[in-house]
Formats: structure tokens, C-alpha cells, sequence
């Protein structure tokens, strides 16, 4: 048992995946020798040979029909997209046939393959290379969302995502690329469509997945001096999503905000929160409020603490949670205005 | 019809040798050192029937199919033909939500699949129904997505043969992959992809004929030059001597074929295929030839080309191209055509029947292939539709 | 004054911006002497000319990207998209580029331009014919995304959408091309960033834009049967969302479904309720639900009419809307099975 | 720097009459109903001066540029090559988020912007900043995005510059709209469309040559084929003789150059954006050069290349190949190499110095520009940070 990282752990998971199963290939820019730009591919066109992992020519949609194509000859295809925006140009083969080909063939033709997508930001990056784009993939019937937010999710959630039968969108949180702890790997963490609670708290759930999570109980923390005993649900499987243990949470709570980095505007926490009220309405002591990403495309370096929802701007959120059991004072000049 | 083509016998590499080096001989005479050596297509599309029927003079880089290959070439073509103007003909009775027409294209549709054996994958598009029909898919089968089913009617796994793919140039993609993963597999798999004029625009059949050629993947990409991508014409599509000469510019060896000769289609098709078998990688073929029917049955082709355009190419018809010439050979006579007419119209009867029983279908299997299992959320939906529909039934009881 | 259909509505806004502003263009695939799969351009080029309205090669990315250097040289392009899935392709330069540019360039380089996306199903098509995409580009800041539900509409939101100085991409629901009304054009509606109530209630709140727009008016004239007297409002422009109109209508009813007709999960209805709880939570006297197009891909024909939102499933929701103030049984199951 | 070059008063149409055809000699003697006549590149890549320096013979097809422009040239490179150094050594200084040296490629980055006028549209990729340097804009301007603000420092409009293009190709089809756009409306504008060797396999680069292509916009697409696209080497992009072959199959006119050679790329380009501006529609043109530098400096080069590999080509440095041969031209001397050098010295230290000044960075500037006029929920949102930085400022205050 030692420290490992994010990035350490995903690696083992490719090469275990790699030894145990020959139908599995691993493909896309840079991941050969470079072993990837961030270096989840290491080694492993060393270790399993440049048949089994290779580079490609440069071109999303090439790889993810390429893929696709390998998957309908039986094979296990893992690609990567080196960043979240440069996964665009596979928009295409992602929506209109991955997502597809198993519906379209009665399940006589299914195409597990597991795309891979470094997202978010956070690492001081560059435009293009920050884009919080899972929204549009759980948009998408058909496709499975999976996002860690821990080392031992990272390598069983990307061990089950290459054994599963359905193609799953991995979006690998960017800045928990080098966040460490002790796991014993391999390891087995629940299975897709489980939420797990991270922290227990009796006063309000906080809901969020991928790079959100180490905000959410870094805040809960932060909250206990407050004197709010919060409780964090990491939902880690984006599709399918486990509605069951968050209003679980929620109904215990009463009080809830989702969090997540994106841009707010019809994201997968839009999604959350629609579907807390609809099913804890009554549980509610406060509407379910949500805090994200700006509307704005992701900026660069030295703005980029103001876009992304942190500490403060969850608890500002969480103080707003009518705590007096009075109105929110924020909406009620917008109601009379109307 | 049968399923192992004759002319996918006689291009196997299994009775021929693979050739070591692009068998291509280099075009004009240029030197070997000629980087585009072997790449570049003939100036002219390769013809080995005249219009007429006339056999033009026999040629080392395409010898003529043999005699049975060129007969059952023929057949196919009939029934494809009566196939597809039956299916013309359900559009009209509503049997059919649309019908993309290959008429004057049978040497194309026909030629291409008996190149390639039943082992081979095809990677059609919607245009390609006569095709799979001469591949020996049931015709129900084939026409199931365009009479408004949800699924793509035949098993593609067994069937070797993909979906009939709308996106335009997406295949081509896919194509690559599916050969590249056979022939990693140890298999000698060729995957033959259909596209059209109009989509190699599409950024899609550049990344699919890269990625065959840098992964020397055994694809024959088949383009019908058909003059239209609906309403436009080829003159808004390329501004390149023509579409063959893409090849080079990816490596990749190219051919261009009168694509309404069905010799010269089946010959330059046969060596194509036999080319990627023999593991030198993928190979471009652009057939010209001519869409004579509407982009599909919903389309008014009025607007955009003149009838005068259409009766050329009526004189060019490649089904009585090929019955004169194999008149003339004495391979085909008044009985044996008479025969395959039968055949064909018997095909079209059987088909009208069976498309006027409207297939049952249901509502609850939609939730069914969306993933392996359904998610929690899809058996929420299921259970709400399944209420619905209940009290649909319920309701008409009352009613 | 006299019967027009919605596509007759958009070729006069197309043909007057078109004779108003030399510099609008207009292209996109078959939109030359066809007129557009739908003939929304219908006789444009006969009339402007080749160098107005053209057509291009048969390439989306190609398309957009090309828009895009138009724009940069001062021209106004209003390009079509044939079919919404047949938008993909393009969807890097609408992200990347279309949606960023002004923001990238401090304003310096504005693409004004309008994307018009026919989307949605109900007229029996094929696959890949029907998708409702707009959740993408709603989702992607720099975009506003726009979809008509009346034929005045369709004139005026299309004429402001060229006119425009930001990029709009305007989703045209195409099973009401060939609704028609009483219409005198040229007309001016409501501009960008304003939801309409069609139709005034008392008991609860339908929300709705483009296709749904007709079902709910339907829904809201069958429910009169059942007692109830439901309010619609017409949202017209996703982005930007008139918060206004709607929580405004909401604490007046005090109740709430939200249609659309995309597959729901993720969807611009999910954002819509999340908006409406967050901002009326006292006001409602139940969850804000939501009726949308199932988590499926577009089906077929046949079975099309299972998976839209029609008005037994939006009365079947009203009826949800917890008239007898008790929790909704549904979800109380879930919540102790968890 | 001067921001109007020689080079480009030279190639104006205005000064020399526009070729009425393709003006490219046919390759290799072909007869002039070769299809591709004109269309293909040379068998070689271009080449006026051997890598040590030494003139090669005049040529017809392509005269040496005049004296005052390679002498501007090899100002610009030296200069552009010192801005490039100090701009990966400010990296290091954490000035800058990231910085991907163009140091090798000088001849390119320089010699096409010379090609050009300043009421040309460049269109740059993320490794241009050199080339942009080179046309006159403030370097600190050019490296706003790199050391991490949100835009892209200088007017694209007013310096006729589209802002550096990170998502691969796809400047390609900006590139061809706006060529299109200008030509449109009477103004004889051409666009340079800059692009890396890996990036010719994305779909955008297809769709923009043959939208400029099937449009003829006035672009000369101009690949730096550096041989590597981050790790990947140029093996794995394509088969094809080399990229230049790719025009052909769109129509396109392409040549190969020597992109070390700074007077033959200089004289290449200057005759493509000729051919461009005399309306004959787009030319492709490929510049054989090599990244001496890792992609950028996050980059480790060791993991994919050998020293040995990095080595020959610093023996084509471009900049020793011009100096020696405007030395024995007498075109520069001891003192004219000094001064230069000196020039290059000064404009570092200015760049050096301005970079140690951190950008002042309004937060609330966020929501500027993302809509002409912000949304209402955009303006809820800048409510939003206004008051958390007000209760930031406060507790700082309190803290
Ligand atoms: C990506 C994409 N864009 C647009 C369409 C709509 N569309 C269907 S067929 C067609 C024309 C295709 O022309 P071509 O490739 O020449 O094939 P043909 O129909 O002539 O066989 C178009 C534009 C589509 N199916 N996919
Ligand atoms: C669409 C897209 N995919 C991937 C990337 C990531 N990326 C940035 S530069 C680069 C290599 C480009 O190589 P090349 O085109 O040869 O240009 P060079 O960097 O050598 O100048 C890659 C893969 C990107 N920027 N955009
Ligand atoms: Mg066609
Ligand atoms: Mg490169």
C-alpha cells in the first residue's frame, strides 16, 4: 500500500486491461512513445508493443470511427482525446454512431469502446484545453458518462468502463490528474450507477462529480466552522445516474445545492437539480440551488480562480439555503418586476 | 439469388498469387522513381464495353471477367433493377417512409458486391438497397429502416455488411477500422465502403482514406460519381481532374471506371479488392455514372437538371449494354433472358406481398438496445409508457 | 392579410434581409436552385442571384468554418444546416469558433451569423432526421438559440437573428413548416429575450418553445375539460432565457410542467425547472415536473408518437401536480427503497 | 521591424502583370491534356541555395527575390529567432503559461509573412508568433494568450491577423471564407492559411482547401511539415509521396520547398500568392523544415526523437545559410550581422523587460465580450463575482 496518483492509477488500469484481455487496444495522439501528454499512456506501447498501443494521424473523428470500426471486428477499442475541446470534431461519430449503432442493430452490432477525454480546468491552461463538455455526452442517449473524482474510482470505474458492454464516455478530471492517496491497486470501488456519500452530514447535501468533489469537502469542511454539518454525495456516474441515493441524501437533509464546474447553463447539474425537487419536493426546506461554472467560455490562467466554483462561492451558496425557513430575498425583486 | 459470386472466386489471392508491388502499371510511361507511380488513375475511366455494347479491344491491366461471372452479373442486375423500381413503386402506396432510387447505377450497386466475397464486409449507405439485395439480404430485410422500423432490419454481424449509413461519409471511417482490426486479427478480410460524389467533401472520407492507408488497411473505397449530391451538381463538389485523383495525396492507388460498363465495373472492382487482400492497403475507385431517378422519391429533380441531360444517360444504360454484349458472346439468348425476367418480376412480387403485411412493432422495444441494459432511468420511462399505453387500451375499450 | 405557413414566413425574411443588406448571404447544402430540402429558400437565388445565395460543397464543417471567414470579412451569413444531426460536424467551429471569436478578440471580431437548424421530428422521418439538438448549443455560452413556434414569429425572430451582431443558431421545428396563420408580413414580435404567455391560466404554468409549443396550447385547451384553466408560455428564445416572463407566470399559478420535446436528461427543460425552483420555490404548491421525449435515440416512424411528448402525457402530468396538496406516491417507493 | 515588406511590392499583380493561367511550368514534361498539369509539385522540394550556403543555378520557375528583400528576410529572422529564445526563457520565469518555439523554422515563419502585404489576412496557428512578430505586431501583443490572459492581445481586424488558432485546421476554412468574403466584394486580398504537417489529417484542412478550391478564394495554404506533430512523426499522418500531393486531388496547384532555404520559400511563396491574387483560386505549397525545439516547453522531445536526428538539422540552420550567402552576394557584412544583432539584442530586452510587468486583469472583463450586449442571467453572474470580490477585498481588509 502507497501514495498514488490520479494519473498513476488510470495508467494501471490501461495496462491491466491491456494484459487481461487482447481484444483491448489503445489508440490516439500522442500516447505511444510520448505516452500521452499527460502520461496516462506511459509505458505502454513499451511494455504491450506498438500493435496493441499506437499512435494515430490527427484526427478525432478518424479515431473514434476507427474505433468504432474495431469494435464492430470484435475488438476492445480505448481512445484518447488529448483535451475536452479537441473531442469536437468527433461530435459526429460520437452522437450519430456511438452512441447509435447498438440501437440501430437490434444489439446485433454493439461498439464498446471507452473514450477517454482530459476535461476541465483548473491546471492553468489555455483556451480549448479547460472545456467542461460532459453535459453534451450525457445529453445523448446511448452513452454512458463516467467521471472519477478519487485514485481507486479512477482505476476500477476505467477497468469497468473497458469491460462493459456499452460504449462510456471517461471524463478524466484534468487537476486531479496528480492528486494522490494510498490505494492498493487493483482495486473494486462500487459499480456504474452507484453514488457514493463521501462525507456524512445531517444539515445539506452536496451533490458534484468529477473535479467538483474535492470543492464540495474541502466546503463541507470549511462549513463545520459555520456550524453546518454537511453532507457530500459524489455521483460519479454521470449515465446512468443513481437518483436513489441522492434523494436518499436529500430527504434526510432537507436542504441541497449541486455543484459542478461547467457552465451552468442546462449542464448535468440543471439535470440534478430538476430531478432533487421533483422527487424530494416535499423533503425541500429550500429550493435546490446550484452552483457552477460561469456562462462564459472558459477563460485563461489569470482568471480562472473567478470562473471556477470554489470554496467560497459554494458557501456563499449553502448560507442561502433560507436557513430562517424565510424566502430568498434574491428572486423577490425579479417577481415584482415581472 | 446465390451468395458466393464468381467473381470473387477468381480475384482471391488464394488461386493467384498477391502481386509483391502495387500491381498498378505506372501511368504514361513514368519512370519508377515517379513518386506518384502506381497512385495516379488512368487519364481515361477504364472501359472495356463501348455504350453499344461493343467490346473494345482486351487490355493487360484488366483482363474480362470470365464468362459466368459477367452471366450472374447480369441476373443481379435485372432483379436489382425490379427491386428497386418496385420499391419506387411502394413509396407510392405508402409502404415505404422513402426510397433512395439506384437506377443506372446497377453496374455499380451489382458490380462492386460481387467482387468481394461474403466473408468481405460492405459498408453501404442509403443508397446502396440493390446492393445488399444482390448480396443476398432480404429484400424486407433491407427496406425495414426506410419503411419507418427502427432498426436496420438484417443482422450486420452475420450479414458482414453495416447498417446502411446516412451520415454522410461516416463509414468510411468505420471501414477502415472494421479492416484493420481483421487483418490485426490474422483474418484477410477486404471492407468494401460505398460513398457518393457529393460526401467525399465531407472532412470524414478524408480521415477514413488516411487512416486506411497510413494503417495499410485493406479498404476498397468505392466512390459513385452519380453527377448529384441531391441537387448538386459534382462542379460544387471538387474542382480536381476528377474525384480519383484524391488518392495520391494519401498514398493510396486510384482508379477511375466508366462506372455504367459492368465488365470494366466488375474488373476494376476485382483487382481493387484483390489489391487490399494481398495487404497492400486500401485502393480508390470512382465509377461515373448517373443517378437517373430523383435524389430519392420525396425529391423533384425538375428543379435542378433538364430531361435532355437525363435521356443521354438513358442511352448509356448499363443492363442493355451488357445483354447486347453477352448476346454477342452467345452467353446470354432470348430464353435465358426471358428466364431472368421472370426471376426478377417473381422477386418483385414476392416483395410487394410481403411489404403490404405491416410489421408489428413494439413501442416497449424501444427501450430495449439503447444500452445492453437499460438504466434506471430508461425503466422509469418504460414503466410510464407501459401506463400509456394501458390506458390507451383502456380508453379505446370505453370508446 | 392572409394564410401563410411558417416556411413561407422564413423564405420572406431570408428574400427581405436578403434585399435589405447586401451583405447578408445565404448558403448551405441544396439551397440554390432546389431551395432547400424544406424550399425555405425557395427562388432566393432566382432572384438574388448566384452570388447571394449558393450552394456549397457537401461538407457542414466546411459550411460553418466558412461562415466564419465571411463574417470576418464583413459579411452576414445565413447558412442551413439540412437536418439537425447533420450539424455535428460543424459543432468544433460552432464551439470552438462561432461561439468564442468576440470573446477571444475582445470584440475586435465579431461573426454575426445565423445557423438555421430544421430539428425535431413528427413528420416521420428516418433516423437521424428528427434530432432536437438545441440542448448543445444552449449549453455552450457565446451561442443564442432561438426556435419560433408561430408563423409570425418565424419572420420577425429570423429577421433579428440576421440582423443581429452575435451568432444565432436558429433551430426551426420542422413539423411546423407547413402549420399556417393569419399573418401580414413584414412583422415585428417580441425581440430576443422575451418569453410570450399564449394562452392565460390561472392553475399552473405550461413552459414551452417551438414544437412543444402547439402541444401544450393543445394540452392547456383539453385540460379546460378536467377543471383546469393552464397558462403556456412560449420561452422563443432559450438563449437568452427571459427568468422573468416565467417566474413571474409560475408565482402566479403556483404550479409547473415544462415541455420540450428532446430526450429529456440534461435537456434545456431540466435548466428551466431548476430556474423556476430556484426562484419560486414559495410560490409552488409542487415540484416543477417535466414532460420531454424519451432517453432514446430519435425512433422510426412507427413508433414515433411513443416517443414524443403528446397531450395525454403533458394532461397526465398536470394531473401530477399534487392538486390535493399530498405528495406525489411516485417517488415515496424510491425514497425507503434507498 | 517595417511593416511593408519588399517582398510583397514584388509579387504584386500591380507591378507585374497576372499570369492569364497557372503560371507552374507542367512537372516532368507532360503534355498539356495531362489532367494534372500544373497541379502537381515538383519531384523535389524547391531549392535556391545548397544548405551550406551556396547558390544553386537561376531558375526560371522561381528568380531569386532582390537583394533589399533578402536582406529584410534575414533582419526578420534573426530578430524573430531572438523574440523566439526569449520568449521560451520567459517560460521558465513563469512569465508565460506555455510557449511553442518556431526556432528551425525561421525561413517559414519569416519568409511567408514577407510573401504578404499588410491588407493580407494571415491566418496563424498557436506556433506563429514568430511569423507575427515578423509582421509588425507587438510582441507582447502576440504572447497575451500564451502568458494567460483571455484574448488575444492585438486587433485582428486592424492587423489583418486572425488570433492564433489552436483547434487544429480549422483556420483552414476561416481562411477560404474570408478570401471568399473579400473577393466578393471587389478587393483583391489574399489569405495565407499557416498549418503543421500532422494537422493536414484533420477533416477542416480537407473541407478548407476545397471550399477555397471549388469558391477559387485567393488562399495560399502553407504547411510547415516540421516532421512532427508533438511526438508523432510525419510516418503516421500520411503515405503519400509527400503532403504537397494532396492539392491535385482538389484542383490545387501545390509545389514543395526547401523550408530551410529562406530565399526559396520566400520565392515560392511569393509566386503562389501571386498566382492567388491574379484570382486563379487557391495554391498549397509544403515547406520541408524540422522543430528544433520540443513541441513546446512542457514538452520532452527525448521521449520520441534522438539528439542525432536534431543534430543534421541544426547543420540546415536557415539563418547561417542566408547569412553566408548574402555575405558572398556582399549584401551584409561584420558591421550590417552586428548591428542586426544588436537590433535583435534591444527588441529582447524590451520584450523582457514588458513582460515582468504583470497585466493589470479586471475580473468583471469576463463578461464583456461573450455577447455583444450580456445576458440577463450573464449580468445575474456579474452581480454574482462583484460581490465576491467585494467580500474578498473586505475580508483581505479585515485579514
Ligand atoms: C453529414 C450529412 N450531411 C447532409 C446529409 C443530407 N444528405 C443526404 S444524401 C445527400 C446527398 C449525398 O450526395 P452523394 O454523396 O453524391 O450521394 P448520392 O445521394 O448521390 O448517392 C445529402 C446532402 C447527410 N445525410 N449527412
Ligand atoms: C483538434 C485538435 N486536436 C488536437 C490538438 C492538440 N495539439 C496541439 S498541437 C498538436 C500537434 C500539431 O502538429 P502539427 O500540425 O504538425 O503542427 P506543429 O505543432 O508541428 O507546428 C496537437 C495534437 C489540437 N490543438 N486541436
Ligand atoms: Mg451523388
Ligand atoms: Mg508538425
Amino acid at each position: 500500500m502507497g501514495a498514488t496518483t490520479m494519473a498513476k492509477a488510470l495508467n494501471a488500469a490501461l495496462a491491466d486491461a491491456l494484459a487481461d484481455d487482447e481484444r483491448v487496444l489503445v489508440f490516439g495522439e500522442d500516447v505511444g512513445k510520448l505516452g500521452g501528454v499527460f502520461r496516462i499512456t506511459d509505458g505502454l506501447q513499451a511494455r504491450f508493443g506498438d500493435r496493441r498501443c499506437f499512435d494515430t494521424p490527427l484526427a478525432e473523428a478518424g479515431i473514434v470511427g476507427f474505433a468504432v470500426g474495431l469494435a464492430m471486428s470484435g475488438m476492445r477499442p480505448v481512445v484518447e482525446m488529448q483535451f475536452d475541446a479537441f473531442a469536437y470534431p468527433a461530435f459526429e461519430q460520437i452522437a450519430s454512431h456511438v452512441a447509435k449503432l447498438r440501437n440501430r442493430t437490434r444489439g446485433a452490432l454493439s461498439v464498446p469502446m471507452v473514450i477517454r477525454v482530459p476535461y476541465a480546468g483548473g491546471i492553468g491552461g489555455v483556451e480549448h484545453h479547460c472545456d467542461s463538455s460532459e453535459a453534451y455526452y450525457a445529453h445523448t442517449p446511448g452513452l454512458k458518462v463516467v467521471t472519477p473524482a478519487t485514485v481507486d474510482d479512477a482505476y476500477s470505474l476505467l477497468r469497468e468502463a473497458i469491460a462493459d458492454p456499452d460504449p462510456v464516455v471517461f471524463m478524466e478530471p484534468k487537476k486531479l490528474y496528480f492528486s494522490s492517496a494510498e490505494a492498493e491497486l487493483p482495486t473494486r470501488t462500487e459499480p456504474f450507477g452507484r453514488a457514493v456519500v463521501r462525507r456524512p452530514g445531517r444539515d445539506a447535501t452536496l451533490i458534484a462529480y468529477g473535479p467538483a468533489v474535492p470543492v464540495a469537502l474541502e466546503a463541507a469542511e470549511a462549513a463545520r466552522e459555520e456550524g453546518w454539518d454537511l453532507e457530500v454525495v459524489d455521483v460519479r456516474t454521470i449515465v446512468p445516474l443513481d437518483d436513489a441515493t441522492i434523494a436518499a441524501s436529500v430527504r434526510r437533509t432537507g436542504r441541497c445545492v449541486v455543484i459542478q464546474e461547467a457552465q451552468g447553463f442546462a449542464g448535468v447539474g440543471a439535470e440534478i437539480a430538476a430531478r432533487v425537487q421533483e422527487r424530494c419536493f416535499h423533503a425541500l426546506h429550500a429550493p435546490v440551488l446550484r452552483v457552477s461554472g460561469l456562462d462564459i467560455p472558459y477563460p485563461a490562467p489569470m482568471l480562472e480562480h473567478t470562473h471556477l466554483p470554489g470554496v467560497d462561492r459554494v458557501l456563499d451558496t449553502v448560507a442561502r439555503l433560507q436557513w430562517d425557513d424565510r424566502p430568498d430575498p434574491r428572486w423577490l425583486a425579479q417577481g415584482s418586476a415581472a | 439469388m446465390t451468395s458466393t459470386p464468381q467473381a470473387v472466386r477468381r480475384a482471391s489471392p488464394r488461386t493467384r498469387p498477391p502481386a509483391k508491388k502495387p500491381t498498378k502499371a505506372p501511368a504514361r510511361g513514368q519512370a519508377t522513381t515517379d513518386p506518384t507511380a502506381g497512385l495516379l488513375p488512368q487519364t481515361e475511366p477504364v472501359r472495356l464495353l463501348d455504350p453499344d455494347g461493343t467490346p473494345l479491344p482486351a487490355r493487360a491491366d484488366y483482363p474480362e471477367p470470365p464468362a459466368e461471372a459477367l452471366r450472374e452479373l447480369y441476373r443481379r442486375m435485372v432483379v436489382g433493377r425490379r427491386f428497386d423500381t418496385q420499391a419506387t413503386a411502394l413509396t407510392k402506396q405508402g409502404r415505404l417512409a422513402v426510397y433512395p432510387s439506384s437506377r443506372g447505377q446497377e453496374a455499380c450497386q451489382v458490380g462492386a458486391v460481387l467482387a468481394v466475397r461474403d466473408t468481405d464486409w460492405v459498408f453501404p449507405t442509403y443508397r446502396e438497397s440493390m446492393a445488399l439485395v444482390s448480396r443476398g439480404i432480404d429484400p424486407v430485410e433491407v427496406l425495414t429502416l426506410l419503411r419507418g422500423d427502427w432498426h436496420c432490419g438484417y443482422d450486420p454481424a452475420q450479414r458482414h455488411t453495416a447498417p446502411q449509413c446516412t451520415p454522410l461519409a461516416t463509414q468510411c471511417v468505420h471501414a477502415a477500422g472494421l479492416a484493420y482490426g481483421e487483418a490485426h486479427q490474422g483474418r484477410d478480410t477486404v471492407a468494401l465502403a460505398f460513398i457518393g460524389d457529393g460526401a467525399t467533401s465531407e472532412g470524414d472520407f478524408h480521415e477514413g482514406i488516411n487512416f486506411a492507408a497510413v494503417f495499410k488497411a485493406p479498404v476498397v473505397f468505392f466512390v459513385q460519381n452519380n453527377k448529384y449530391a441531391i441537387s448538386v451538381p459534382l462542379s460544387r463538389q471538387t474542382a480536381a481532374p476528377s474525384l480519383a485523383y484524391k488518392g495520391v495525396g494519401y498514398g493510396v492507388p486510384s482508379e477511375q471506371v466508366d462506372g455504367n460498363d459492368p465488365v470494366a465495373v466488375l474488373a476494376v472492382l476485382a483487382r481493387a479488392v484483390e489489391h487490399a487482400r494481398a495487404g497492400q492497403g486500401p485502393f480508390l475507385v470512382e465509377a461515373h455514372t448517373y443517378r437517373m431517378e430523383p435524389h430519392t422519391n420525396a425529391d423533384d429533380a425538375t428543379r435542378y437538371r433538364d430531361g435532355a441531360e437525363v435521356d443521354t444517360w438513358r442511352d448509356r444504360d448499363p443492363i442493355a449494354r451488357l445483354e447486347t454484349y453477352l448476346r454477342t458472346r452467345e452467353v446470354l439468348d432470348d430464353a435465358a433472358i426471358a428466364a431472368i425476367a421472370e426471376q426478377a418480376e417473381a422477386y418483385a412480387a414476392d416483395l410487394r406481398e410481403r411489404m403490404h403485411i405491416q410489421p408489428e412493432v413494439d413501442p416497449l422495444s424501444l427501450f430495449d438496445h439503447v444500452y445492453a441494459e437499460p438504466t434506471p432511468q430508461l425503466v422509469e420511462q418504460r414503466e410510464l409508457v407501459r401506463a400509456e399505453l394501458t390506458a390507451d387500451r383502456e380508453s379505446e375499450g370505453n370508446g
